[in-house]
């Protein structure tokens, strides 16, 4: 299986006023392979959606690189980069800012067209819209007009109108409701089916995470702490910190479990050896000085912990 | 659609309809200076010490013995009821008061409304540089702006003018008139280039931040086109918010610097240097100085309601 | 004492001059030493229901009954809701950075609602608020209450909040949306601590849009769709034995965590209804799959015991 | 500490560059010769060449700056060009008093009136009296304040003067502090309120918009939820939200007041302050005078807004953890 996306060691500190540096991004490999689904789960802090920005070319890594296709993103110019845009594409979280209000739909829509020239015509844009499962009749509407969901389907038509290869998708369920996220889910993984899309999706939401994707890299402060297969890796964590988020998961028909404690650090003072060992319930005292490698493990499966769980 | 946007908000704003309307009729009267003039056979620049007027049928002269045995020498006419020649009474140079207010206005809201595109213009260029730009250009400008904010607005138009108006200049091949209207719009639209580059510089900043910008360049835009297609047109909703308020800003300014002798330079009249004419005469002829303060308020009252009515629309149209 | 109904709420409405009908007939109980769940989508009131307990709903034609242990809450004066407020019942709110006062410390702050409603003197209120926050689980009270709310981490600041909404013993503490700001894992210890307080404290009316959250902390649940209660019950029997469609197809449409992963997750095909064109009927008729001619007539709630639903198919 | 110096090495940047940039308005606006201005209209060439000589005008233009510069900041002996023999730093710091007690209680009128009608107007939003506030402040703004003066000395000098109303209106001019403290305050409550007037319209409209988003915060809400009453609300809720943007703008123009901002007041009402001694300078053309006003203008703005700057940190601890943006 070829990689279409490839990460090496990338990293990305940010300085901040005062000295402190912020490592939102510390040294992270991963791949995504064509057609496949990496979902990037973590909790807030853990730099997934910095990661998402410079996967996307928004922002140029400290160190590392970033293939796509071959082609590194962190050297290329910002002309080859707007060249590439047409492989490669990203959903937003906040769809309602996602639209400038002064557009309508339609010219939203024929905007990716015009600016990578190609041919477009009205009709084509609807056969878009309706793709998405939106009525032909937005056309001339407002973005306004529609609902959450509904400008969720909007973003994701955007985003497919140049046939992408691959989709970053930054949390794009996590501000709808219930109801309307399980048909935004379907949309996706429908899409990603009939046209051989590659995904990373970004999520902090384990059960989605779970019906989306092929594999889950589990990120804690800047670091990938487990990745794996998907269903296997929900069914059996290694890590403790994936066993916290498993377990933490609200679900009708499941007990409240033993939270961790204590807060995610902050990243601007990570602890020393393992990230993960102040609030870790296995924790020996070689974890607060050596930090654990990610390493492989047996089904496809890479752990950074010096005690894995399985 | 501009149109009927404008004619919806003015509807419903009629604060707004009422001050554009003001406007209107202020910009009208300035326009029909001449008209006036010559209808009641008046010539608002000359001075004229020794001549007479037809009042209440009879001619009288225009500079009259003082009626206040306090004041000694002699005294302009005073307004009165009717309509004709020196309606409003006459200056110390015996010159008809009304005609100079019709002619000051076209210099005041020339210069106010000319100083306010300038300034606009020469606002939006670095606040939208400053604004999408970031980084080292952006403290540069802000730090340049900061430096001119530092100096008081009236102190720094003052010593600019005090510099240029009045002399003969000359920029390389341009040459200005020591009397040109160019020098007081120039030196006023300059200083209040920070105040309005402030809020269009943070305008920027937040639309270049906003998630659509950033799907724009996720799709491949590049900044040349995120300004122009993206950033641009709802900035322009701003500036033009921001416009009325500046305007005025520039009218009081000029009037300012008039009262001042350094804006419109005698015998051409704005409304400031009226006011600083009727300054001598203040406790005799108290008119001469009311009257274009009065056009100055209602002028600044109509551009500033007219503004708080485009800002609160702009507010309305953002929730919604 | 448990078992006496502390709060009743019955046939709740609320009419909003520009946005329309907001609430439209919201009935339900909150107990003694019960935790009851209001969950719902976004727009379906459960936020407003908790607010106009406390009087804080927005301007608008409010009717119905709300007693609050025999006493009725729509009589009550501006002054009686001064008194009542914080001091018989209390909020907190989803996102506890914005909640509290920036420019204030914690500490200050709780001892101000202190001091509001008894007339303990500076100092015992000070140390009132140190031992609350220890209670609360807070790390180094003391230091805590002498820092800004930006200074603290999401899930102290919560806690913070809740200490502060706890200060005057209240009977009722209603929670709106607590832990939707906060992270997975500190979710779970936010949870944890106001089922304890459930069982201890005070009674608490959970605010949530998350099924799983009441599944794991409530005792009862209201479900809330379009500004009407449409089904009530002990948690257990509601989420085991749903009546209503909306309820099941609600926990349907949730993605499991264990078992396979179905091709398609379950959906409810359309939309809420917006505030200003409501169904005469059911509300969720039109979205509703085993619709019937009866559901013309908006249906009462019916059901036997404390399990209830308004819709037709009920026996 | 570093952010202290930081500041303070922004201050002493920004101080330069108003000092290049009155310099160059002075001396090095093209197309304009400082010599052929002191000279007078129509002098002869020889007579420019010896002014150009005689002022130094021939010498380079940074060594003119520093010189200037020499003079008025370490030597401090920088005189007149028009009165020879006087210095231009004394006199500037003998002027300062004047403006600063004309500003002082300018402040204190202008405090009251935006608090008093800002919370009138967002207390009562939307109703009569809201809009009645509304509009005077809106008027206030509009009039021309040299006008306003000019109005003020008809009214209660001449025409009312002699009714209970305004009867103890001294004639114009400035009375020392310490001659007659009341003397003092006669002599600046009417140019203060004058100058006053302006200000209180445009903090009055300030301060209602910022108190009425205060109170749609959240933040408030857990206030009403606390039990808190209307007067704790609205004084210490709304109103510490609020204020600290008026407070920054509040100290910015009560710096360029300071400054000589309040020229026109001094000039209208015959007060001998730094506004005043500059206009002297500009109808004179007295460069070094206008150079120093100027200057000390830019300082006190400068100054101002440390200390608001700094105040701004201690009431908002939000600011100063790092540029944080955002």
């Amino acid at each position: 299986m070829k990689a279409l996306l490839q990460a090496r060691n990338v990293a990305r500190m940010y300085k901040l006023g005062g000295g402190a540096a912020l490592r939102a991004v510390d040294g992270i490999s991963l791949n995504v392979a064509r057609g496949e689904t990496l979902a990037l789960v973590g909790e807030s802090g853990c730099g997934k959606s910095t990661l998402g920005r410079l996967l996307m070319g928004f922002d140029r890594p400290d160190s590392g690189e970033i293939l796509f296709d071959g082609q590194n993103l962190a050297k290329c110019s910002a002309r080859e980069q707007r060249a590439l845009r047409s492989q490669l594409q990203m959903v937003f979280q906040d769809s309602a800012s996602a639209f400038n209000p002064r557009w309508t739909i339609g010219s939203a829509l024929a905007e990716p067209f015009r600016i990578h020239g190609r041919p477009w015509s009205r009709q084509s844009l609807e056969t878009l819209l309706n793709r998405v499962g939106l009525s032909a009749a937005f056309f001339d509407r407002y973005p306004a007009a529609l609902s959450g969901g509904q400008r969720q389907r909007l973003n994701i038509a955007r985003a497919i109108a140049l046939s992408p290869r691959l989709i970053v998708a930054d949390e794009p369920v996590s501000a709808l409701d219930v109801s309307v996220q399980a048909q935004i889910v379907n949309l996706l993984r429908h899409l990603q089916a009939e046209l051989d899309l590659a995904c990373l999706f970004i999520s902090h939401d384990l059960a989605v995470v779970r019906q989306i994707s092929d594999r889950i890299a589990v990120m804690y402060l800047g670091a990938i702490v487990e990745e794996g297969e998907t269903l296997a890796l929900l069914a059996a964590p290694s890590h403790p910190y994936t066993l916290a988020l498993v377990e933490a998961v609200p679900q009708p028909g499941k007990l409240l479990g033993t939270p961790l404690q204590g807060d995610v650090p902050s990243p601007l003072s990570p602890p020393t050896g393992c990230r993960f060992h102040t609030r870790c319930p296995v924790a020996q005292s070689r974890c607060a000085v050596d930090r654990p490698e990610l390493q492989e493990r047996p089904g496809l499966r890479r752990v950074a912990c010096h005690f894995p769980l399985v | 659609m501009i149109f009927s946007a404008t004619g919806r908000f003015l509807y419903r704003r009629k604060s707004a309809a009422a001050a554009l309307g003001m406007l209107l009729l202020l910009i009208l009267c300035a326009l029909a200076a001449p008209l006036y003039a010559e209808n009641v056979g008046v010539d608002p620049m000359e001075s004229s010490l020794a001549g007479t007027v037809l009042r209440d049928g009879k001619r009288v002269d225009i500079m009259q013995p003082n009626d206040n045995p306090l004041h000694l020498g002699l005294s302009p006419i005073g307004p009165s009821w009717r309509w004709g020649a020196y309606a409003l009474g006459a200056d110390s140079q015996g010159r008809d008061i009304a005609a100079r207010l019709l002619y000051g206005a076209r210099a005041s809201l020339l210069i106010a409304f000319s100083a306010a595109c300038l300034c606009l213009v020469m606002a939006t260029f670095c606040g939208l540089l400053a604004g999408y730009c970031g980084g080292w250009i952006d403290i540069i400008i802000s730090r340049a702006l900061d430096i001119l904010w530092a100096v008081p607005v009236y102190l720094f138009a003052i010593s600019l003018s005090v510099v240029t108006v009045g002399h003969d200049l000359s920029f390389g091949p341009f040459h200005v008139q020591p009397d040109s209207l160019l020098l007081p719009i120039g030196i006023i639209a300059l200083i209040y280039v920070p105040y309005a580059a402030r809020p269009i510089r943070a305008r920027t900043r937040s639309l270049s931040s906003a998630g659509f910008v950033l799907a724009a360049r996720g799709l491949g835009a590049s900044s040349l086109r995120i300004v122009f297609r993206e950033i641009l047109p709802l900035l322009a909703e701003t500036v033009l918010v921001l416009s009325p308020l500046i305007m005025a800003l520039c009218l009081l300014a000029e009037s300012a610097l008039s009262f001042l002798s350094l804006g419109v330079q005698a015998p051409a009249a704005s409304w400031g240097s009226l006011i600083h004419d009727g300054e001598g005469l203040i406790y005799s002829r108290p008119v001469v100085a009311i009257a274009p303060g009065v056009a100055i308020i209602l002028t600044v009252l109509a551009l500033n309601a007219l503004g708080d009515a485009a800002q609160a629309e702009l507010r309305a149209r953002g929730r919604r | 004492m448990t078992g006496e109904a502390l709060l009743s709420v019955s046939d709740l409405r609320l009419q909003h001059r520009q946005a329309g009908i907001l609430l439209d007939g919201v009935s339900l109980t909150v107990k003694r030493g019960q935790i009851l769940g209001v969950v719902g989508e976004s727009g379906s009131g459960k936020s407003l229901t908790g607010l106009s307990v406390l009087g804080l709903q927005p301007q608008g034609q409010l009717s119905g009954t709300l007693r609050f242990d025999g006493e009725d809450l729509t009589r009550f004066s501006s002054r009686d809701w001064r008194r009542f407020r914080g001091r018989r019942a209390a909020m907190i709110f989803q996102d506890p950075m914005t909640a509290f006062l920036p420019v204030r410390r914690i500490g200050p702050q709780i001892v101000e609602q202190i001091r509001v409603h008894t007339a303990l003197s500076h100092q015992a209120a000070r140390e009132r608020v140190v031992s609350l926050l220890g209670r609360m689980g807070v790390p180094s009270p003391e230091q805590t209450a002498q820092r800004f709310p930006h200074e603290l981490s999401g899930g102290l600041r919560q806690r913070a909040m809740i200490a502060m909404a706890l200060s005057c013993d209240p009977e009722l503490l209603i929670a709106d949306e607590p832990t939707t700001a906060l992270d997975v894992t500190v979710q779970t210890q936010i949870l944890t601590l106001l089922k304890e307080i459930g069982a201890r404290e005070a009674s608490v009316m959970l605010i949530t849009h998350d099924m799983g959250v009441v599944a794991q902390s409530c005792t009862d649940v209201a479900v809330l769709y379009a500004g009407v209660v449409i089904e009530t019950g002990p948690v257990a029997e509601v989420l085991q034995a749903p009546l209503h469609p909306y309820t099941k197809a609600l926990l349907r449409a949730i993605p499991p965590m264990t078992g396979s992963r179905p091709e398609r997750l379950p959906v409810i095909d359309g939309v809420p209804p917006s505030p200003d064109t409501r169904p005469v009927g059911c509300v969720f008729a039109p979205r509703c799959p085993q619709v019937t001619p009866d559901c013309a007539i908006r249906p009462p709630m019916r059901g036997e015991g404390a399990h209830r639903a308004a819709c037709v198919l009920v026996p | 500490m570093k952010g202290v110096a930081s500041r303070l090495g922004q201050m002493v940047l920004v101080l330069f560059g108003i000092s290049v940039l009155v310099f160059a308005v002075f001396f090095a606006t093209p197309g304009s010769d400082p010599s052929v201005r002191i000279a007078g209209r129509g002098a002869s060439p020889e007579v420019i060449e010896r002014v150009r000589h005689a002022y130094g005008f021939d010498r380079p233009l940074p060594m003119r700056y520093l010189t200037m510069m020499d003079h008025l900041f370490i030597s401090r002996n920088l005189t007149s060009y028009v009165n020879h023999g006087q210095n231009v730093v004394s006199e500037v710091f003998a002027a300062a008093p004047v403006t600063l007690s004309l500003v002082l209680w300018a402040a204190l009128f202008w405090v009251a009136g935006a608090l008093v009608f800002g919370l009138i107007g967002a207390a009562f939003q939307g109703e009569w009296i809201d809009r009645l506030v509304s509009l005077l402040a809106l008027i206030g703004l509009s009039i021309p304040v040299f006008w306003l003066g000019e109005m003020v000395n008809l009214v209660s000098e001449s025409r009312f003067h002699d009714s209970w109303l305004f009867s103890w209106v001294p004639p114009l001019g400035y009375v020392p502090f310490m001659t007659s403290p009341l003397g003092w305050a006669k002599a600046l409550i009417l140019p203060a309120m004058t100058l006053a007037v302006a200000f209180i319209g445009l903090y009055s409209r300030v301060l209602r918009t910022d108190l009425l988003t205060a109170m749609q915060d959240d933040a408030l809400r857990t206030a009403r939820a606390k039990g808190v009453g209307p007067w704790r609300l609205w004084f210490c809720h709304a109103l510490r939200l609020s204020g600290l943007s008026a407070l920054s703008l509040f100290g910015l123009d009560f710096a360029q007041l300071l400054g000589g901002g309040a020229l026109l007041i001094e000039v209208v009402f015959a007060l001998p302050g730094v506004g005043h001694l500059t206009y002297q300078g500009l109808s004179t053309l007295d460069l070094p005078l206008i150079m120093a006003t100027v200057l000390y203008a830019a300082f006190f703005v400068v100054i101002a807004n440390a200390l608001i700057d700094g105040l701004y940190r201690l009431l908002d601890p939000r600011m100063g953890r790092g540029s944080h943006d955002g």
